[in-house]
């Protein structure tokens, strides 16, 4: 339970996956203008980041090892992504509508999202177990919702903030990024799992 | 003497009652008048008369058939010389009467006690008396004497808070007619069958509340309070608050929580009225700034030109440069001297130029003084912010209809932000907003 | 026709307080903690509080100069955050070049390009700080003892880090090695006085911070004192949480600012790799305060319930 | 090695196959009808799904574009390209006009009006518009604190001696002016309109010029010099039907207070 | 002439892949702790965008519409696997200095794009300039990001001290909260410097009134 706890928390508050690890920036700078996005991409982002985990976990350790093709694990990776990631959307798309227009409509965002890739060939990195793996990618997932959460918090007020001209947009967010990204630093030595 | 509750939020002005002990002169009557035909909330009244008409004291010069409107009296007798119109401040033109007087004063046969025999014979002469809230908002006091079927009002409240600086006319009202005050009282509880009667009082005018006490003790049925002197203490919704505990819900009215309040000019007014029949054509209103040579108490005509009124106060003692309809928190400013005095004016201030200029305003520091504030528990920042961004859907979710524009934000604020402004344009982009759905 | 009337909208009166007063008042809530730090660390302690306030100034005045906008360096705002900027730094001769450093990003990156004062989403004092502390670490704890014979030691947290412990009346006073501005809680208390007698602040803040650190001090068997008046809770709780720009507008948003950083701090100082958490733990809490607003609106006096979304 | 190369072709093969398959499957299982116009608009996009314009993806987007609900300037990765793709994209269906300008229907500048008060308060028009109707003598006409100004988002419009005028090359008839000016005193006109009735107040004869020196009277010498019946004078105003106007100008020649101009940027 | 050269200069000012088209940003902010990570990263992510263009603009009469999007993925990821191959075994300290961001140059979206926009609508010949263009803008880009927080974040460059020994190091240039801050900074510097050249809407091709493509995001 503790192990649990400390995983989560660790992966949100110490080891961000958009903060720290830089992992996932497209979206976090584009669909954090507004908030109700944020919360769709994000919940999105959690939703798919641990099926993934679990999916190419099982793909790596079924049949790469198994036929000594480890080599292959990006290319596998991401065809076992984009393609999981294209069947979920259209399934809620067909059977779960009102799922899919507060979540679905996020999903295209995800292929592209180097976090899902990322969290995946972490897993194997870390030599995770199958598990720990869709504990991982689940708390990955929340830490991504966190960050872009806070951001776009942010990032609202921002529109309503006289900024600097040549600052509009993108330059300032970065700003702003940089200081939620020092201020996460004070986490450091928490929560080690 | 009850305990009263505290309001939320509200702030502490200046008193300024300079006139506070100058007994009520009497102006007598201008050579024209021009009285618009709009005194109140609502709809406003149709010219009885044609230019050339003959009309005497007392006469209807002005009616309509909306249900939110009061009549229009003459106060003098004269010829009307012709039918002009007033700029209001809202932009709107309004009708109005322009009379030159004879000075004989005659009086009109319509003018005699009303036989009142039932509730709605009463509510009917409230109405032909043309009277409307004295306190400053003017809301025809026959509306809102009148509860919807199946509402019942169990207080009658009388304000006498008089919470704007400077405007002391209420004040002399109770103490030179404070008969006038219970008898109205007892006129009211006794037409509309109330029983409960409390009387609000600022606790920085202590021979009012002596007065006031004096006659809350004729009857158990009649309380008083003395409230602590806290802007907007008068505000209706606050005044409910303080003396009962009761909470107006937003967009409702004091009838639905079961309480009529009324002004005790209003109150004075109506026992006069019943007694002599005389519909409400003067007014008691307060002369005062730093512009003016005596802070003053005058009863004037209604239609009577500000700078008549604040020549028969004793005239300007510097050039004025701002001129102010009511107190200067709530009350409209007039770009020229030739307005006439309404009927829920009270006061008429003469700012000189050092009053007259506010300060320039300066990016806002989000320190939360207004909201702070604020007594209707608003947030006036995030209006200021989202009126500039025409955010109307925030404005809607941050209820700003709520809103009673009674100034304290703007008053306290650091940065000198134009808040009530905001609000208002804020109001009118909903407005505008909600028509288009 | 006289057409020389002015006409605006009402209120036409206008309270005496504005954005300079207000500055005014929390330099002065300042001055104890200005001249105990002088007391205590002898001249380098004014010089760097010369140097970093006059750097602030400047930079706003430049900035405001070279982007042609209104001037807005006299309102006195940049001098409070060089004072505060000052008293965070360590009593050591690199932080003048520290404190000119910090200047520069607290005024040009955190407040001027934010849109200056009102619009700026992080305190700039304390944005600096973390900076200079993550940039420079080893300059920004070069600590030294009070008195004339200043030798470099640690603080009494890092020292408590070691089983060390200091006693509480020497914290209260300020006869500890800290920050310039940090270690006195007397100092600290008599500005939080003077800033409650004129209204500037109000004690939401710094009442539920500091009983939050008192209470997880407790749980966990420490001392909340200790807790309480070591480090730069204090300076922290009064001076940087309460700034109103970067902290929640309402009431209720106040109390769960200060628990927040209450329970950030105790977790950095207790669990964390640092030392001390205030300056995190604020940080942290302004990237928190758009979230808390949004949540805590009021409702309005008679208003109905409403769905916050 | 040839072998390992097989093995890797293969498994990467025919995890694309079944993939392949069953997504094909999948689509037209599960199809959802779309708008032709979104699918169009749709093809113009990158297909990145970067997400830097704000939307989830390019679907997203290109449903906002089709809409008319967002900028067709947001995909930063398409450039100017995507921009000009789209521009044609969403203006196709539209019927070709004539080009249309805004022009402003006022020329009361500060030496023509007066003011009626000292304003302070919040520079707007439509703030200063709600008290008395503002601060000008003349209550139709311009206020000059730039409502259409900051409406405009091409730079088209400039402020001079208390009244706005539009700059007409960068006009692109957006109408974000028309819809802010709180007097309704900017219209649209075709571009090749260069007579003008520069007023827009409907009060009579003396009222008028107590207001404004160049207001319109209503004295009908216009409309009795037009000789195609291009100008009426309809409640206490001039006004020019450009479907008969030919510029010709013998109205201006008449215009006894110098209301009705030609037109100049 | 000139076409050709546009292709190809496009990508480094008007069309820079970072400040303009802020594509790939995880690796931009990730890796370019140092001058030479830069350098390294935009030299990886070139080569794969050369690759991928060449082949996808010689298949581009080949692969189905349908399912261009996943072959271009399959494509490009094949190029990554070669280049994590080639720098494992000839260049493994870059590649451990990279780590996780060379697979993920698949998803990085310059790639995707410049195929999806662009090696899929041209000829091969065009398609390298474009690749070229746009993978020494990307490099550029980089290796700048890279200097300036190498410089002020360990006092040196290409691992040379520039500090000399008196100017300190601000450790935080090195760690992500510096990677934002530069990027951040750098682009309103771009903005700046570039000011009014970019990013203009031509209507002039638009006969009707732009209202309806114009109306501000609600």
């Amino acid at each position: 339970m503790r192990q649990i706890l400390f995983v989560i928390l660790g992966t949100i508050l110490v080891e961000n996956f958009v903060l720290t690890k830089f992992l996932g920036i497209c979206p976090f700078l584009g669909v954090s203008k507004k908030m109700d996005s944020a919360l769709g991409m994000s919940g999105a982002v959690v939703f798919v980041m641990t099926f993934a985990s679990a999916v190419t976990w099982v793909v790596n350790e079924y049949v790469l090892v198994k036929f000594g093709l480890e080599y292959l694990q990006t290319i596998a990776f991401i065809l076992v992504i984009a393609s999981l990631v294209q069947f979920v959307e259209l399934i809620l798309k067909r059977f779960i509508k009102p799922l899919y227009n507060s979540l679905g409509i996020y999903l295209p965002l995800i292929t592209t999202n180097c976090a899902v890739l990322g969290v995946a060939l972490l897993n194997i990195q870390n030599s995770f177990s199958f598990g720990m793996a869709v504990l991982y990618g689940f708390s990955a997932g929340l830490s991504f919702m966190f960050a872009l959460i806070l951001f776009s918090g942010i990032r609202e007020k921002l529109e309503t903030c006289n900024v600097a001209k040549s600052f509009k947009g993108l330059p300032i967010a970065l700003v702003t990024a940089a200081f939620i990204a020092l201020s996460f630093m004070g986490f450091q030595g928490m929560f080690a799992f | 003497m009850k305990q009263y509750k505290y309001f939320k939020g509200g702030v502490k002005v200046p008193h300024y009652k300079n006139s506070e002990n100058a007994e009520t002169k009497i102006m007598p009557i201008p050579d024209i008048i021009e009285i618009p035909m709009l005194h109140h909330i609502g709809a406003p009244c149709v010219p009885l008369v044609k230019v050339g008409d003959y009309v005497m004291v007392g006469q209807k010069i002005g009616d309509s058939d909306k249900f939110i409107s009061s009549p229009v009296h003459t106060g003098v007798s004269g010829t009307v010389k012709k039918i002009s119109s007033v700029l209001f401040p809202n932009g709107m033109n309004v009708q109005s009467v322009v009379i030159e007087t004879d000075k004989k004063q005659e009086i009109h046969p319509d003018v005699k006690p009303p036989v009142i025999e039932s509730r709605e014979d009463f509510i009917k002469a409230i109405r032909e008396s043309g009277l409307v809230g004295l306190g400053g908002a003017g809301f025809p006091t026959n509306v809102k004497l009148n509860p919807p079927p199946g509402k019942t009002v169990d207080y009658l409240l009388i304000n006498g808070a008089e919470c704007e600086p400077y405007i002391t006319s209420d004040y002399r009202e109770t103490i030179e007619n404070s008969w006038n005050i219970i008898s109205g009282i007892n006129i009211i509880m006794e037409y509309l069958e109330i029983d409960k009667v409390i009387i609000g009082v600022e606790d920085n005018k202590p021979v009012s509340v002596d007065v006031l006490t004096d006659i809350a003790k004729t009857s158990d049925k009649i309380d008083i309070m003395s409230l602590k002197s806290k802007y907007p203490q008068g505000a209706e919704k606050m005044l409910i608050y303080a003396l009962t505990g009761r909470i107006v819900p937003a967009g409702k009215l004091p009838l639905d929580v079961g309480v009529i309040v009324l002004n005790v000019a209003s109150v004075s007014f109506i026992a006069e009225y019943i007694k002599t029949g005389m519909p409400l054509t003067k007014k008691r209103i307060t002369i005062d700034g730093g512009a003016v040579n005596t802070p003053s108490n005058i009863e004037v005509f209604v239609g009577t030109y500000i700078k008549e009124a604040i020549q028969f106060s004793g005239g300007f003692k510097e050039v004025p440069k701002k001129i102010l309809m009511g107190g200067p928190m709530m009350g409209v400013s007039q770009f020229n001297l030739d307005s006439p005095i309404l009927k829920q004016n009270n006061a008429i201030l003469a700012f000189n130029e050092k009053q007259s200029i506010l300060p320039e305003q300066t990016p806002c520091i989000k320190c939360g003084r207004c909201v702070r504030a604020c007594p209707m528990n608003l947030m006036p920042v995030y209006f200021d912010i989202y009126h500039q961004y025409k955010d109307v859907e925030q404005l809607e979710k941050l209820d700003i209809m709520s809103c009673i524009e009674c100034g304290s934000c703007s008053f306290v604020c650091p940065a000198n932000r134009y808040l009530v402004q905001s609000i208002r344009n804020g109001k009118a982009l909903v407005k505008a907003g909600g028509s288009k759905k | 026709m006289n057409k020389t009337l002015t006409v605006n909208s009402s209120p036409h009166i206008k309270d005496s307080i504005n954005t300079t007063n207000i500055m005014l008042d929390v330099i002065i809530a300042l001055i104890p903690a200005m001249i105990i730090s002088i007391y205590l660390f002898s001249y380098i302690a004014a010089v760097i509080i010369a140097v970093t306030v006059v750097s602030s100034v400047f930079f706003e005045w430049i900035y405001n100069l070279a982007t042609k906008q209104k001037q807005s360096a006299g309102d006195l705002s940049a001098v409070v955050t060089g004072i505060l900027l000052a008293l965070n730094l360590p009593p050591s001769a690199s932080s003048i070049w520290l404190g000119a450093v910090g200047s520069l990003i607290a005024i040009i990156i955190v407040k001027m390009i934010f849109g200056g004062i009102g619009h700026n989403i992080f305190n700039p004092a304390m944005a600096a700080r973390v900076f200079l502390t993550v940039a420079f670490s080893s300059q920004m704890t070069s600590w030294i003892s009070t008195g004339a014979d200043a030798v470099s030691t640690a603080t009494p947290l890092a020292m408590a880090g070691n089983g060390i412990v200091t006693s509480n009346l020497d914290l209260f006073l300020g006869n500890v090695p800290g920050c310039i501005g940090e270690t006195s809680a007397l100092a600290l208390l008599l500005g939080l006085a003077w800033l409650l007698i004129r209204k500037i602040i109000t004690l939401d803040i710094p009442l539920t911070y500091v009983a939050t650190v008192a209470v997880f001090a407790l749980l966990i068997g420490q001392d909340p004192l200790f807790h309480i008046l070591s480090g730069g809770l204090l300076i922290g709780a009064v001076f940087m949480a309460t700034d109103y720009v970067t902290s929640p507008m309402t009431r209720k948003g106040k109390i769960i600012f200060g628990f927040g950083l209450g329970i950030i701090t105790m977790g950095i100082r207790v669990y964390g790799n640092l030392p001390e958490g205030v300056s995190f733990a604020i940080l942290f809490m302004n990237v928190l305060v758009p979230l808390i607003d949004r949540y805590t609106i009021p409702r309005s006096f008679g208003g109905v319930k409403k769905k916050n979304a | 090695m040839l072998q390992s190369i097989l093995t890797a072709i293969a498994a990467i093969g025919i995890i694309g196959l079944l993939f392949g398959v069953a997504l094909s499957i999948a689509s037209k299982v599960f199809a959802v009808k779309t708008d032709p116009k979104i699918e169009e608009v749709r093809g113009v996009l990158p297909g990145a799904n970067c997400g830097a314009c704000g939307y989830a993806g390019c679907d997203q987007y290109a449903e906002a574009v089709a809409k008319g609900d967002a900028l067709i300037t947001l995909c930063t990765v398409g450039g100017q390209k995507v921009i000009n793709d789209l521009s044609v994209v969403m203006c196709v269906e539209a019927e070709e006009t004539t080009r249309q300008v805004a022009r402003v229907l006022c020329r009361g500048t500060f030496e023509k009006t007066e003011k009626e008060y000292a304003y302070t308060g919040i520079k707007t028009c439509t703030a200063v518009n709600a008290m008395y109707n503002g601060d000008s003598s003349c209550s139709f006409g311009c206020l000059g604190l730039g409502d259409c100004v900051n409406a405009c988002e091409y730079n088209a419009i400039n402020i001079s001696e208390g009244v706005a005028f539009i700059v007409e090359q960068n006009c692109v008839a957006c109408k974000k002016c028309v819809a802010a000016c709180p007097k309704n005193i900017i219209v649209m006109v075709p571009v090749t309109a260069r007579v003008t009735v520069a007023c827009r107040n409907t009060d009579l004869g003396k009222k008028v010029m107590d207001a404004c020196k160049v207001g319109c009277i209503a004295c009908k010498k216009c409309e009795k010099a037009c000789q195609f019946d291009a100008i009426k004078v309809n409640n206490g105003l001039a006004v020019i039907d450009y479907d008969k106007c030919t510029n010709c100008e013998d109205c201006v020649k008449v215009c006894p207070t110098k209301t009705i101009n030609i037109f100049v940027q | 002439m000139k076409k050709p050269w546009k292709e190809f200069t496009k990508g480094i000012i008007r069309e820079n892949p970072i400040f303009v088209l802020v594509l790939g940003m995880c690796p931009t902010l990730a890796v370019t702790t140092s001058a030479e990570n830069g350098l390294g990263m935009g030299a990886a992510a070139t080569v794969v965008l050369l690759g991928s263009n060449i082949v996808i603009a010689l298949l581009r009469k080949v692969i189905p519409d349908k399912i261009r999007i996943p072959a271009y993925i399959t494509i490009i990821a094949g190029f990554v696997t070669v280049i994590q191959l080639l720098l494992k075994a000839y260049l493994p300290d870059l590649d451990k200095a990279l780590g996780i961001f060379i697979p993920l140059i698949v998803v990085n979206c310059i790639i995707l794009a410049r195929a999806e926009m662009f090696a899929s609508k041209n000829n091969v010949g065009y398609s390298i300039l474009d690749a070229l263009g746009m993978g020494v803008g990307f490099t550029l880009a980089l290796l700048l990001i890279g200097s300036i927080r190498e410089i002020l974040g360990s006092g040196t460059i290409f691992g040379m001290d520039v500090s000399f020994g008196v100017i300190p190091q601000a450790t935080l240039f090195i760690l992500p909260a510096g990677g934002f801050l530069i990027l951040g900074l750098l682009m309103a510097l771009y903005n700046k410097l570039t000011k009014g050249k970019s990013q203009v809407v031509d209507c002039a091709t638009c006969p009707v009134p732009c209202h309806t493509v114009s109306k501000e995001v609600s």
